[in-house]
């Protein structure tokens, strides 16, 4: 597919954040919540990458960075080489021109004070982009290309008068009138009904075709990252667990939780071809702090003291197929249930 | 995708921005407490624009300085004196309508100061967050725990009789805690809501948040709290008028009721007593109650209540 | 016999904008130990209907045609107190908002013995409260957690807690109004997985509610599939998804994305769902249907038997 | 153990706030127009009373000195000499605190009572008769002015109908006399509380009741009281065990939040029952340029509420699992 160009747009280097909750004076302390632990990827020009997670895994953390709406505790990120903490001014200005962002809940991202017409020009206004003919004609252009046609229809209508995908369009809209090169999609179709993520979908790979775009898909549905992206990658409690081609990942996981994700989804049509691993412990106990594999407590193929001891590290099994678990490097093949040792609680 | 758009096409673009308006207005309209509240205030503000016209009829009528030549004491309602006259002769009716005129005067002007100041310390305070926001947010704790009146008693108390724009400007200084913390709390959610940080990712300045976005979520709300501010003035200067701490120069409703209530007069002239008691009463009454009304118009989630599952 | 009958159910509220049909001539049957589930997008009246069953309409809401019988009774006839001991006594329910169906004020046990006390006036408190310990064992949460309060408990404990609940008086019928939505696939699936174990355990008949096609596939035994207000389709899950004949349901059933297949599969549906104030005359679906004809628009569209168990409401005669 | 902690960081949060109004008040002192010597002095005083008095206030030290002898006097007591009592300021406020507290307590902890109560009744009878005339009332009561309330109060229940005494907190008769024992003498200050107290509560429960009732309202829309009614409960069981409990939790906020505009009224029903309080204290001195007194008293007031509102915050974060500092 496109990966034979193999020119990655956006590199992340040991990118770790860490939520600090409240503390007085008075020295109570408090939890940090480690959202990322140097987690390193790339993406390629053109493609249109998954992080697969579930809720609290780190993935919105993620996205978050890359747009700067937040700053990393820890690493380094990438846009076309240019590094991206610290920016500031000028360089930060023409980052926002090429990065945007399509957030998961079209009821909470319009301005409900504002039109169709000012929230889809606003990227245009505060770049300075064209005068206001112009930008109209921009915002015409954008709301076409997200199938909110005619516009004249939409142009004037605040966001309480949409349903939840034209809303959703709308902040599309409002992404794509930039013209971007890289867009982070934080679930955008978590919120909204089956049909209408279908259309969502839809539209997002074509904007891909059309405008030659890279797109960081968040998710947490494995069946929606395959159906749109080229490679995914698993992410759990801020480790990076298994990453690849779409299809591989989902044919052929390695890793013990990207098999318990399999496990776990409602089977649904025709899933002749799909196996059951059955990895995961049936109670799932809290997270032992330290240094082992998050995954340690619920999996049950783990060795005792090699699994909760060190995180294993990302490493390629397979022609770009990488896993983080011992037992998926070659040479170290258990994953039969006669060897590994079990955890009970 | 077309026929969603079909019903409403022919509903003209221009004045979209007037169907939410319209809409709260119908709601308002329901309101009984409302309408009383709207109505009141009407009254209220006819006698305030009507206090102007006693002392050209005749210098007698002259709230502060006029005395009938014929009575120099209190006397009942008479054709002369449609509510009688106070212990010097002056004439009440005319003093109950400058009060109207005091009263809106102290309550609009010192409610206003008060939310621009909480309106503008709350936004501050709710988007800058960390030290600002911790620094603001003490000095209003602290400031919230004062008990205006009797800040403005210790205040006279050191400079001596204070005028009424003093008096004014000291309850905006002192009332706009309360508002500063509804503002700062509804920055503090709008600041998390997406549509805020999507202004972010396009580009948009710290400014340009605040006034576009920011701005127009919360001025509402303020406009909310002016009404419950302006009850909170006028009750507050009434008081120290009472308390013999008003401005001289001025006659307010609570001067008039100090004057019946030092002058022993209370048990026996009921009609002095009475009106400015009611009006002072009715006013705040009105403004609690538009605001109760206004509430109910902005609060969503009232409307989301019809919503169906 | 079945225990739950209802027929050509119809439900409305009165709004601010107008009169809103969310429910029109809804029927269908449950038999005792099955599972029914409703599919469905948001505002299609699935909740509605689970909200009617229990008699809990909100106050602008009402049945305006209709019977529900369970176990040959009437329950729109019941009175208010009668209604009250059906209640959780036969008929108990799985909200669709776990986080927000406990109350935060009280412990989680002292809740779930409140429903066995409230129907069991005479057990004592402590027998209440061994009762409430087998539930707890039942779904898995462990004895020392019991006496928290339900913000201590994660997602998914909390819908375990919701479940023991739903159990505490052994009802015959459950309703679970989008039991899994807030939760993780795996955590999904593990809630799911006991909950068709306790259904085979005590013979539940459950009434399963989800905008989730893929959900109520797994567990339900027959199907509904919900549109703008109307059964559209009804039948048994094999002949649903085997042989799906309202183009609605096809529609549905195409726009889900899976874990197999072909990618270039998945085909959106055009077009937003018609508003229910003012419902369109004939077949609420020919706005969006790919094979709608003109009588579509005009006519209102009739149960047609398709299978042996298996209808659908929709103009096209053929399989 | 958390809440010990919350309640340790509040009273230091307390004694700062203390100490910015102290000093606050101290430079308001020095700086007011006109000279800081003449006003902590009687004008009646002999001139060497006065030279004493100057050298132990500091007033005749550098500002930063006084600001060491004033922080000083305060913490060992020392407000000087009322001018109209003639008595130390600390005895007269030693007097006047307890019947304030008194009447300030006992007024705000029944108005939220009664409030929350009536609440409660209104919002379940939402929209009926009940509800209307309950709010109407609550609206008309909240918003009376409080001293014309209270004038009225006398005239028609002390002067017309004669009921209760006009002012004052105790008969001399009675308590002068030895014969009369401790439960007369108790029945005699509470014959003179009921109009205060009457007055102070009626201003007081309309808008403990308005927020019970909004806050029950929302409250009645939780999924936790479908739960409780799909549960099969009784209504009334829903009523007080699952709505009212959570719908009082605001009320309490508010109790706490409205404090120091409640002691403005409590200040004004003093002045006009002649309630032997501080409220009042502050009041006569300031008529009076009683500074030494006017200073102390508002001292305590705020001290009064600062503590109260520590009281509020506790007692919420006791009434609310959730909150754990």
């Amino acid at each position: 597919m496109i990966n034979d160009k193999k020119k990655p747009i956006l590199e992340i280097k040991n990118l770790s954040k860490v939520y600090r909750t409240k503390r007085s004076i008075f020295g109570d302390s408090g939890n940090d919540v480690i959202a990322l632990d140097r987690i390193s990827f790339k993406i390629f020009e053109g493609e249109i990458f998954g992080l697969v997670g579930e809720s609290g895994s780190g993935k919105t953390t993620a996205g978050r960075l890359i747009v700067k709406l937040e700053e990393p505790a820890e690493g380094k990120i990438y846009l076309e080489n240019v590094d991206l903490t610290g920016l500031k001014g000028k360089g930060l200005r023409a980052f926002r021109r090429k990065v945007q962002m399509i957030f998961q809940d079209p009821y909470q991202s319009l301005n409900p004070q504002l039109s169709v017409l000012n929230t889809v020009s606003e990227p245009l206004t505060v770049h300075k982009i064209g005068n206001g003919k112009t930008r109209q004609g921009l915002v015409r252009q954008a709301m076409k290309s997200v199938g909110l046609s005619p516009p004249d229809d939409y142009l004037h209508r605040y966001p309480h008068q949409l349903s939840g995908g034209q809303r959703q369009r709308v902040a599309i809209a409002r992404a794509m009138v930039l013209n971007p090169r890289f867009v982070v999609a934080d679930e955008p179709t978590s919120m909204l009904d089956a049909s209408i993520s279908a259309q969502i979908f839809n539209i997002l790979s074509d904007m891909r075709e059309k405008l030659d775009l890279t797109i960081l898909f968040i998710t947490h549905s494995l069946a929606a990252a395959r159906y749109l992206c080229d490679r995914i990658a698993v992410i759990y409690r801020g480790h990076l667990m298994e990453m690849g081609p779409a299809e591989e990942v989902i044919r052929n996981p390695k890793h013990p939780y990207t098999q318990a994700l399999i496990d776990a989804l409602p089977k649904f049509g025709d899933c002749g071809d799909i196996k059951h691993y059955g990895t995961l412990l049936r109670a799932d106990s809290e997270a032992l702090g330290g240094a082992g594999c998050p995954f340690y407590p619920r999996c049950r193929v783990a060795h005792r003291t090699k699994c909760c001891t060190g995180m294993p590290r990302l490493e390629e099994i397979s022609d770009s197929h990488l896993v983080a678990c011992y037992y998926a490097l070659p040479g170290s093949e258990i994953v039969t249930e006669g060897d590994a040792c079990f955890y009970a609680t | 995708m077309v026929h969603a758009v079909k019903t409403d096409k022919n509903i003209s673009k221009r004045f979209r921005w007037i169907d939410p308006f319209q809409e709260g207005w119908s709601i308002f309209k329901e309101s009984i407490l409302g309408k009383i509240g709207l109505t009141l205030l009407i009254i209220f503000a006819l006698m305030a624009l009507f206090s102007f016209i006693p002392p050209q009829i005749d210098p007698m009528y002259h709230p502060m300085t006029g005395v009938d030549p014929e009575i120099s004491h209190s006397t009942g309602p008479s054709a002369r004196h449609w509510l009688g006259t106070d212990f010097m002769g002056r004439d009440l009716f005319s003093q109950l309508l400058a009060g109207a005129r005091v009263a809106f005067m102290v309550g609009v002007s010192a409610a206003f100061m008060s939310i621009f100041l909480g309106t503008a310390i709350g936004m501050i305070a709710g988007y800058s967050g960390k030290g600002i926001d911790t620094l603001l947010m003490r000095l209003a704790d602290m400031i919230m725990v004062m008990p205006t009146l009797l800040v403005i008693l210790i205040l006279s108390s050191l400079f001596g009789q204070l005028n009424i724009w003093t008096i004014v400007l000291i309850i905006a200084l002192f009332r706009w805690p309360g508002v500063s913390r509804v503002i700062r709390a509804q920055t503090l959610s709008l600041k998390q809501r997406p549509f805020i940080e999507a202004a972010r990712v396009a580009g948009a300045s710290h400014l340009r948040i605040i006034f576009r976005h920011i701005m127009p979520n919360v001025l509402p709300l303020s406009f909310l709290y002016m009404t419950f501010r302006v009850t909170s003035a006028i009750i507050i200067e009434a008081a120290l008028a009472f308390l013999g701490f008003g401005d001289p120069g001025t006659v307010s409703w609570g001067m008039m009721l100090q004057w019946v209530w030092k002058t022993g007069h209370m048990f026996n002239a009921p009609y002095w007593l009475l009106p400015p008691g009611i009006c002072i009463s009715l006013i705040t009454l009105s403004f609690y109650m538009l605001g109760r009304a206004m509430d109910e118009v902005l609060d969503p989630r009232l409307r989301k209540e019809e919503g169906a599952g | 016999m079945a225990l739950l009958e209802v027929e050509n159910l119809s439900i409305g509220y009165r709004t601010r904008k107008g009169y809103l049909q969310a429910v029109e001539g809804v029927s269908f049957c449950l038999e005792e130990g099955k599972s029914l589930g409703f599919v469905g997008e948001s505002g299609c009246g699935k909740t509605t209907i689970g909200m009617a069953l229990m008699g809990l309409l909100p106050p602008n809401g009402q049945v305006t045609k209709g019977r529900i019988l369970f176990e040959d009774k009437d329950l729109l006839q019941l009175s208010d107190s009668n209604m009250r001991s059906i209640r959780w006594q036969k008929i108990a329910m799985i909200f669709q908002a776990a986080m927000n169906a406990l109350n935060p004020v009280h412990r989680v046990d002292d809740q779930v013995a409140e429903a066995i006390q409230a129907h069991n006036p005479d057990l004592g408190k402590t027998n209440a409260m061994k009762q409430v310990e087998g539930l707890f064992q039942l779904v898995g949460i462990p004895e020392d957690r019991m006496r928290d309060y339900p913000h201590q408990y994660s997602g998914g404990m909390k819908q375990r807690a919701i479940i023991a609940m739903a159990l505490a008086c052994r009802p015959k019928l459950i309703i679970a109004d989008e039991p899994t939505t807030a939760l993780d696939v795996i955590v999904q699936d593990q809630i799911l997985k006991e909950t068709r174990n306790l259904q085979r355990e005590f013979n539940l008949s459950m009434i399963f509610i989800s905008h989730d096609i893929s959900i109520v596939a797994d567990v339900c035994h027959d199907i509904g599939i919900m549109y703008a207000g109307q059964l559209v389709e009804y039948g048994s899950r094999e002949e649903v998804f085997r042989s799906p004949c309202h183009p609605y349901t096809r529609a549905l059933i195409s726009s889900y994305p899976t874990l197999t297949g072909k990618k270039s599969q998945l085909t959106p549906i055009p077009g937003e769902t018609p508003n229910l104030i003012n419902p369109p005359a004939g077949c609420r679906f020919c706005d969006r249907c790919p094979g709608a004809r003109t009588s579509c628009k005009t006519e209102p569209p009739a149960w047609e038997e398709v299978g042996p168990c298996h209808s659908a409401l929709c103009h096209e005669r053929k399989l | 153990m958390e809440l010990r902690r919350y309640i340790f960081r509040r009273i230091i949060q307390i004694i700062i706030i203390f100490f910015v109004i102290l000093t606050v008040l101290f430079l308001l002192f020095r700086l007011a127009p006109g000279d800081p010597v003449s006003r902590m002095i009687d004008p009646d005083m002999t001139p060497e009373d006065a030279e004493l008095l100057i050298s132990q206030l500091g007033l005749d030290q550098p500002l930063w000195t006084q600001y060491v002898y004033y922080v000083k006097n305060f913490f060992t007591g020392n407000f000087g000499n009322s001018f109209h009592y003639g008595q130390p300021v600390v005895r007269i406020i030693g007097d006047r605190l307890p019947n304030t507290i008194l009447l300030f307590t006992s007024s705000i902890i029944l108005s939220a009572l009664v409030g929350i109560f009536l609440g409660k009744i209104a919002s379940w009878h939402k929209g009926k008769k009940t509800d209307t005339w309950m709010t109407i009332g609550a609206l008309v009561t909240h918003t009376v002015f409080l001293p014309w309330l209270a004038l009225i109060m006398i005239w028609v229940f002390a002067y017309k109908l004669d009921w209760f005494p006009i002012t004052g907190m105790i008969s001399e008769e009675v308590w002068l006399d030895p014969d009369v024992g401790l439960l007369a003498k108790f029945l005699d200050v509470l014959h003179h509380m009921v109009l205060p107290l009457g007055t102070l509560f009626l201003i007081h429960f309309g808008s403990y009741l308005l927020i019970m009732r909004s806050s029950m309202l929302e409250t009645l829309k939780e999924d936790y009281i479908i739960t409780a009614r799909a549960k099969g409960l009784e209504e009334k069981v829903i009523r007080d065990h699952h709505a009212a409990p959570n719908a009082a939790l605001p009320v309490v906020t508010s109790v706490g939040l409205s404090l120091a505009f409640s002691i403005n009224g409590g200040a004004l029903t003093e002045t006009v029952f002649t309630w032997p309080g501080i409220g009042r204290e502050l009041v006569f001195s300031v008529s009076h340029n009683d500074y030494p007194l006017a200073q102390a008293s508002f001292l305590l007031i705020a001290f009064v509420v600062l503590v109260s509102n520590l009281v509020v915050d506790v007692l919420y974060a006791y009434l609310d699992p959730r909150i754990r500092y």
